[in-house]
């Protein structure tokens, strides 16, 4: 980390404080209040707003959190109930391209200013902050990061077959699978419902060339999608399908946890979030290992998944106030640091200082990951999440690449004829 | 005043129309029984005195007034119905005087109406019971009790024995016709069954295809039917029809039965008769004769010999019914119903001597199908 | 009715004057009672029968009228005609999701009518803890299949459920994956749909059965027809309007079938478990296509007239059939 | 004869008793689970016997599990859903009643088709009507309220109130109609003294039906409400399983039981008079 980085956060953190010294000093001022929703309703991510709105609340502010549980549409259905209603709520969660769909049916607040004072657009990645910035003006805040393409690999998978060290690329991640499943492991450790089948593909992808995942997957460009290294990527995608478990298909990935700690099955492709799960079914982060999923170049690529929240315009002086705050508070590190501690997430920021007791080697290596392929032009956006393309196009994507992964007979060459359709299709 | 009159009263459902302009009117006392095969229309008739289904033309008076526009509940009527429609839930306390509980009519009065009526029916120990636990017959007297507490100025009758057993239904038809003369109300009864009709009337509206076919005191329709139909759907067995032929000799006007055939009959029609029949002289007419007008051969009608005529006749069927014997002949190529002493004894298959009474011979028009004599 | 005698040694008739003049008096109210009595049941009476009709138009109608729209994300007014349709049609997934209908639709109401019927007919038997067992028959039907399904899941699922289950018993090549094998996936979807609906058609069933007249079996009995006969020829054809009940409510059960799906298989393996009221809601609110999703839903609904107006028809005809007979 | 044991008679214990078992073991499988360790399922499988009973579960389950920042468990929204059940299942039977009954008895111009589109509304999915909903519900400002899910499932229940209703009355014989109006009664007196005490065996019908459905929906109650004001169903839903989650089953199971015991009470007490109610005439 660089000193200006650095002594930027100081600034934005100095700023950040002084913000309700400036709400006291105008008596008149209404007391900020916030109104949001969101689907995280239990477990740490509902630990990790519930404390968002502790520290809210202990800013003088009134905090009331809706949460909506379920599916994401569920999510959604209230919030377009809401809007509907005419009655938004002053900030909801919402990420990827749906920020800016979603920002043209009803206004958002103009966060540009309070953006800019916080310096915040320097310390976020560029590809991120073009998400959350609709037509040129700030309307979201990112609130922590995932890396999707991480690898969680069994220790006592890895002990069984002798390897010490994860995969670097994707050939070597071949030739260790093999090797596990002539021991009578199961090499891959994923489960098989939509969003777990387009994460694969997207590491693959990723892996093989992230220049060519911006192309392809974040450009939509048709000679890309056509080209030899998304073949590649159904070819890669090919073999991890038939090293997952046949029972995969419709499981949630935490199914096979047991399994995969005790060394019957090998690797697993998922997010940060998952060693927060890994610890709460009761296995210690000494039961694998854990980095970055194979990258042919080398170099560091972070395929990035996002949450947000975006702020709609409310006239209410109390709201107004809120969002003032709310967003402050959401750019503000101690926040930042806050939540990710919390979710197992890293921080929006490329600057903070991870070494800390409260972060995670996982953490550590994700956070440097990002700061890394930011540098290198390598980080790109994940198409599992709903981050490279909206719900409709990832939706259409997904649909190929769910039916490919559980679909046998399909060849690679068909798999990536039907993506490139798909893509026609739903442009 | 007339307790019930109806005017040229017409209804339709839908393309159909099932009352083609209906004529009657009963004075205050008397017993109307509206008869006729199903689906004449005599229940629809009912239904629309009740008000139950509204007049397409014409008018509804009940005492003199106009009911057209009335509610049922205003038309001062009570009604019985072939189920009864014994409400299921109440008890035969609460059935009878849910009518008086609609009007508003005082506790005090609605139990010294219901102990009258339960007394006149012998239905008091049945009060508390519910419809599910009453043999049909006590039903019937529960539904007769709800019609009778109100002490309407007119009564409906819709069928209401036709769910009972044969004696029970005898039973039954003479307490009607007792508590009719003992009450002196006005009553109209719809039935299919003929007997009741004949039995209980003392006027009879006979209907077929939505018309009333004859109106009148029960002897005329039994004996001078005004048209065929009647002729057949009254009395058991029904009168014989026959094809006819009139002629004029010197001895007066006769009617020939299988003209041309080697056993024809020729039988005189009585003067009062001819007279009207001139106009068919040579002609085809349709004869009815009364089965109880065959008789056994040395039987006498009247005391002009000439009424009685011998005819013979081969036996097909014999029916002993025990008070007599029904006898089914073919006379003039025709088959006939008659009625002979259950004495005689006629074998099957034999020709049979019996007398024919032609003074309640009958002589219908073949094309309009009424009387003519 | 022996025990009554005859009328004639009642008392000679009583004057019935008072509920008379109770009645004049009462038919002597005023004209506005009348009129509010006349009126009143209307008012009552018309809101409810409005409320629904227009529901059942107004939201069909809206859906239809959206159909024909650009409607994204949110209702948009702009026609763009039959374009929602076309696009619906060419996508695989509705392809997939009408061909897996015909499929499961089939397999549902035959599995669950012949389970159905078989409990219905095991109940009859003047059985014990005929309570018991028809309240286990019943039970699925109480909770949601948002649980269920998951419980479902587990259980078809090869590694944890029912093949786990059998192959630690020691039957090591016993093999039950129909749940993740893209051929046979929609059948888990069935299994799971008869356990839950078939405990209503054995309900159906067995109030047919039951209201069948006793003087049937009798005769029948009397016929010489032992007990699987006297089913086959005399009590089933003697309920056979519980069959068409049985066969409406279970295809409405099918067309919406909705929560079964998501739960046991999220429409997966892929998308080989894809039904059409998946695809509406996924449209309208996964993709935010609602101006597609109507078109989904009004073909879903086009589908269903195909199964409603032969059932109104055949409606009809019983009940002109029955007018001409009664 | 019905108590010797004939083969055919072992027999036919033995299909039902078969049968029972594989409806039963889904159930089955939740009640283990509801006793069993969030560990103990994490490591073994979500099929399996309890290690250790931990009844715990259920306490947590009701009143002290964390949904959202009430760490109340499920008592609060159980509370929620009888306020949403039991007004628009007694409203809706009450109006499916009072429509089938003057559908069936009192026959007016048009009426079949009027009954004909209310029959419809039985099959519309819920998915397709979500939006026109969410209009109506801001018209009439209702969104987020429990009266809002109470009006919609009153609306979408009259449907099938009135189905079950209007069948059942139609073998109510039309004298009984005629003699109450000679009586002098009106529309109301009739319905209510003469026809809604003939009713309770379709009025079970109805209202276990209505009951289970009413109690298990979620879509509406999720979209429609928020935080304090949803029912049970969406807060299981908030207990299931999420992407970045470890899946607390046991207390999970232990919710789920909870929550559907109101309805298998229902079924318990109330599956005798189903099956008669059915038989009384609501399936023809």
């Amino acid at each position: 980390m660089s000193a200006t980085t650095h002594r930027r956060g100081l600034l934005a953190a100095a700023g950040l404080l002084a913000v309700p010294s400036v709400a006291m000093a105008q008596a008149s001022a209404p007391r900020p209040r916030i109104t949001v929703i969101s689907q995280w309703s239990a477990g740490s991510d509902g630990a990790a707003i519930s404390r968002l709105g502790e520290v809210f609340t202990a800013e003088g502010g009134v905090w009331e959190h809706n949460p909506v549980p379920g599916f994401t549409t569920e999510m959604m259905n209230k919030l377009r109930a809401d809007i509907l209603a005419g009655n938004p709520p002053a900030a909801s969660q919402l990420k990827g391209p749906e920020i800016a769909a979603w920002s043209r049916i009803a206004p958002t607040v103009d966060l540009t200013q309070l953006v800019a004072a916080a310096g915040y657009e320097q310390v976020v990645a560029p590809d991120l902050a073009r998400l959350h910035k609709p037509q040129g003006r700030w309307a979201a805040l990112p609130l922590q990061v995932y890396r999707t393409n991480t690898l969680f690999a069994s220790r006592r998978a890895m002990e069984r077959v002798g390897a010490t060290a994860l995969p670097k690329t994707w050939a070597e991640f071949n030739d260790l699978a093999a090797r596990m499943k002539a021991a009578g492991i199961t090499p891959v450790a994923n489960g098989g419902i939509r969003w777990d089948d387009g994460q694969k593909f997207e590491c693959a992808l990723a892996g093989i060339n992230p220049a060519t995942y911006r192309k392809a997957i974040m450009e939509l460009d048709d000679g890309a999608l056509r080209g030899a290294e998304v073949l590649g990527a159904f070819r890669q995608l090919r073999m991890i399908s038939e090293w997952m478990d046949p029972a995969a298909s419709g499981q949630h990935y935490s199914t096979f946890l047991p399994r995969f700690v005790r060394g019957e099955m090998g690797m697993l492709m998922m997010g940060g979030w998952a060693q927060g799960v890994i610890r709460h079914a009761g296995f210690s982060d000494q039961d694998y290992l854990v980095g970055q999923v194979p990258v042919d170049n080398g170099r560091p690529c972070f395929v990035l998944n996002a949450d947000a929240f975006i702020f709609w315009r409310r006239r209410e002086p109390e709201f107004q106030a809120g969002q003032t705050l709310m967003a402050n508070l959401v750019m503000s590190p101690r926040v930042q640091e806050m939540y990710s501690q919390i979710t197992g997430s890293i921080p929006v920021r490329t600057d903070m200082d991870l070494s800390g007791a409260g972060w995670s080697t996982g953490q550590r290596e994700a956070a440097a990951s990002l700061a890394a392929a930011v540098q290198a032009g390598q980080s790109v956006l994940s198409l599992a999440h709903n981050m490279a393309q909206t719900n409709q196009m990832s939706a259409a994507m997904i649909d190929v690449l769910t039916e490919f992964v559980h679909n046998r007979s399909l060849r690679p060459e068909q798999g990536q004829q039907r993506l490139a359709e798909a893509v026609e299709a739903a442009r | 005043m007339s307790a019930l009159r109806i005017a040229r009263l017409r209804k339709r459902f839908g393309a159909q129309e099932v009352l083609k302009g209906i004529d009657l009117e009963i004075g205050s006392g008397e017993f109307l029984v509206l008869v006729g095969p199903s689906g004449c229309g005599k229940s629809t008739l009912l239904n629309v005195i009740a008000g139950l289904e509204k007049a397409g033309e014409g008018t509804v008076e009940i005492g003199g007034r106009v009911v057209n526009d009335v509610a049922p509940k205003d038309r001062d009527i009570a009604m019985v119905f072939q189920s009864y429609a014994l409400y299921p839930t109440m008890t035969v306390r609460q059935n009878i005087t849910f009518g008086m509980e609609c009007r508003r009519v005082p506790r005090p009065q609605q139990e010294e109406a219901l102990a009258r009526v339960a007394r006149l029916l012998q239905i008091e120990a049945l009060l508390n019971r519910k419809p599910s636990q009453l043999s049909g017959g006590q039903r019937q007297r529960v539904a007769m009790g709800r019609a009778l507490v109100r002490d309407p100025m007119l009564f409906l009758f819709d069928e209401p024995l036709s769910n009972l057993d044969a004696k029970l239904r005898v039973e039954m038809r003479m307490e009607i016709k007792q508590l009719h003369r003992r009450i002196g109300a006005t009553m109209v009864y719809v039935t299919h069954d003929q007997i009741e009709a004949m039995t209980m009337a003392t006027r009879i509206a006979v209907m077929h295809q939505g018309e009333v076919q004859q109106f009148a005191d029960p002897e005329t329709i039994y004996n001078r039917p005004a048209t065929l139909f009647v002729a057949r759907f009254m009395g058991a067995p029904p009168m014989n029809t026959v094809a006819a032929r009139l002629t004029g000799g010197a001895e007066g006007l006769a009617a020939i039965i299988g003209a041309g055939r080697p056993d024809e009959i020729r039988l005189p029609v009585p003067e009062e008769l001819a007279a009207r029949a001139g106009p068919f002289r040579d002609r085809e007419v349709v004869l009815g004769i009364r089965p109880e007008c065959i008789a056994e051969a040395d039987r006498r009608f009247g005391a002009d010999a000439r009424h009685s005529v011998p005819i013979e006749a081969p036996v097909e069927m014999t029916e002993p019914t025990g008070a007599e014997t029904i006898v089914l002949m073919r006379l003039g190529g025709e088959a006939l119903l008659g009625r002979v002493s259950p004495d005689i004894r006629l074998p099957v298959g034999a020709p049979a001597r019996f007398a024919l009474d032609t003074r309640k011979l009958c002589l219908f028009d073949p094309a309009t199908e009424r009387l003519i004599a | 009715m022996t025990p009554d005698p005859g009328p004639a040694t009642a008392p000679a008739a009583p004057a019935l004057d008072a509920p008379r003049a109770a009645a004049r008096r009462a038919a002597a109210r005023p004209a506005w009672r009348d009129a509010i009595g006349r009126w009143l049941p209307h008012l009552v009476l018309w809101p409810p029968l409005l409320v629904s009709v227009v529901h059942v138009l107004g939201f069909t109608g809206y859906t239809t009228w959206m159909s024909f729209t650009a409607s994204t994300l949110m209702p948009d007014y702009e026609w763009v005609g039959l374009r929602n349709y076309t696009a619906v049609l060419n996508s695989r997934n509705w392809q997939i999701a009408t061909d897996n209908l015909l499929i499961y639709g089939a397999g549902f109401v035959v599995l669950t009518t012949a389970l159905g019927l078989l409990l219905a007919v095991l109940i009859d038997q003047r059985v014990r803890g005929e309570n018991l067992f028809r309240t286990i028959y019943l039970y699925p039907m109480a909770v949601s299949f948002v649980v269920t399904g998951t419980v479902w899941a587990w259980l078809l699922n090869p590694s944890i459920g029912i093949q786990r289950l059998v192959r630690s018993m020691g039957w090591g090549g016993f093999r039950f994956d129909w749940l993740v094998d893209r051929e046979m996936a929609i059948y888990t979807i069935v299994i799971a749909g008869a356990w839950q609906a078939s405990g209503f058609a054995m309900a159906l069933f067995l109030a047919g059965i039951r209201s069948v007249d006793a003087d049937l079996y009798k005769a029948a009995q009397v016929d010489g027809a032992g007990p699987w006969r006297i089913y086959r020829r005399v009590v089933l054809p003697a309920i056979w309007p519980i069959f068409i009940a049985v066969l409406v409510i279970l295809l409405q059960y099918t067309i919406k079938t909705f929560d079964l799906v998501r739960a046991l298989t999220g429409g997966g393996p892929g998308i080989a478990t894809q039904l059409p009221a998946l695809v509406v809601y996924d449209l309208m609110f996964q993709r935010g296509l609602l101006g597609r999703g109507s078109a989904a839903a009004v073909m879903m609904l086009l589908s269903l007239l195909l199964v409603l107006v032969p059932y109104f028809g055949f409606m009809r005809w019983r009940r002109h059939r029955e007018a001409r007979h009664g | 004869m019905a108590d010797r044991l004939t083969p055919a008679r072992v027999l036919i214990y033995a299909l039902l008793a078969g049968f029972a078992a594989f409806y039963l073991v889904p159930l089955l499988v939740v009640v283990l689970n509801s006793v069993r360790t969030a560990e103990d399922i994490g490591a073994t499988s979500v099929v399996g016997l309890p290690r250790e009973l931990a009844f715990g579960n259920f306490e947590r389950a009701w009143g002290s599990y964390c949904i959202a920042r009430r760490c109340e468990g499920i008592s609060p929204y159980m509370w929620n859903s009888f306020l949403m059940v039991v007004p628009a299942t007694i409203i809706s039977t009450l109006l499916g009643a009072l429509n089938g009954y003057s559908l069936a008895l009192w026959r007016f111009r048009g009426d079949n088709w009027v009954f004909g589109i209310i029959t419809l509304g039985v099959f519309l999915p819920e998915q397709m009507k979500l939006v026109p909903w969410t209009l109506v519900l801001r018209d009439l400002g209702l969104t987020n309220t429990i009266a809002g899910l109470v009006l919609i499932h009153v609306v979408q229940g009259i449907s099938f109130t009135t189905l079950f209703c209007r069948n059942y009355y139609t073998a109510i014989p039309q004298e009984l109609l005629k003699a109450a109006k000679i009586d002098g009664a009106g529309f109301f007196r009739i319905f209510w003294r003469i026809v809604l005490p003939l009713s309770p065996p379709i009025l079970i019908v109805t209202v276990i039906w209505q009951f289970t459905h009413i109690w298990n929906e979620f879509l509406y109650g999720v979209t429609f409400t928020s935080g304090a004001q949803q029912p049970v169903t969406a807060a299981l839903i908030a207990l299931s399983v999420s992407v970045s989650e470890a899946p607390q089953y046991g207390v999970q199971s232990a919710a789920v039981l909870i929550a559907a015991l109101p309805t298998l009470l229902v079924y318990l007490f109330g599956g005798k008079y189903f099956v008669r109610g059915l038989t009384a005439g609501a399936v023809k």
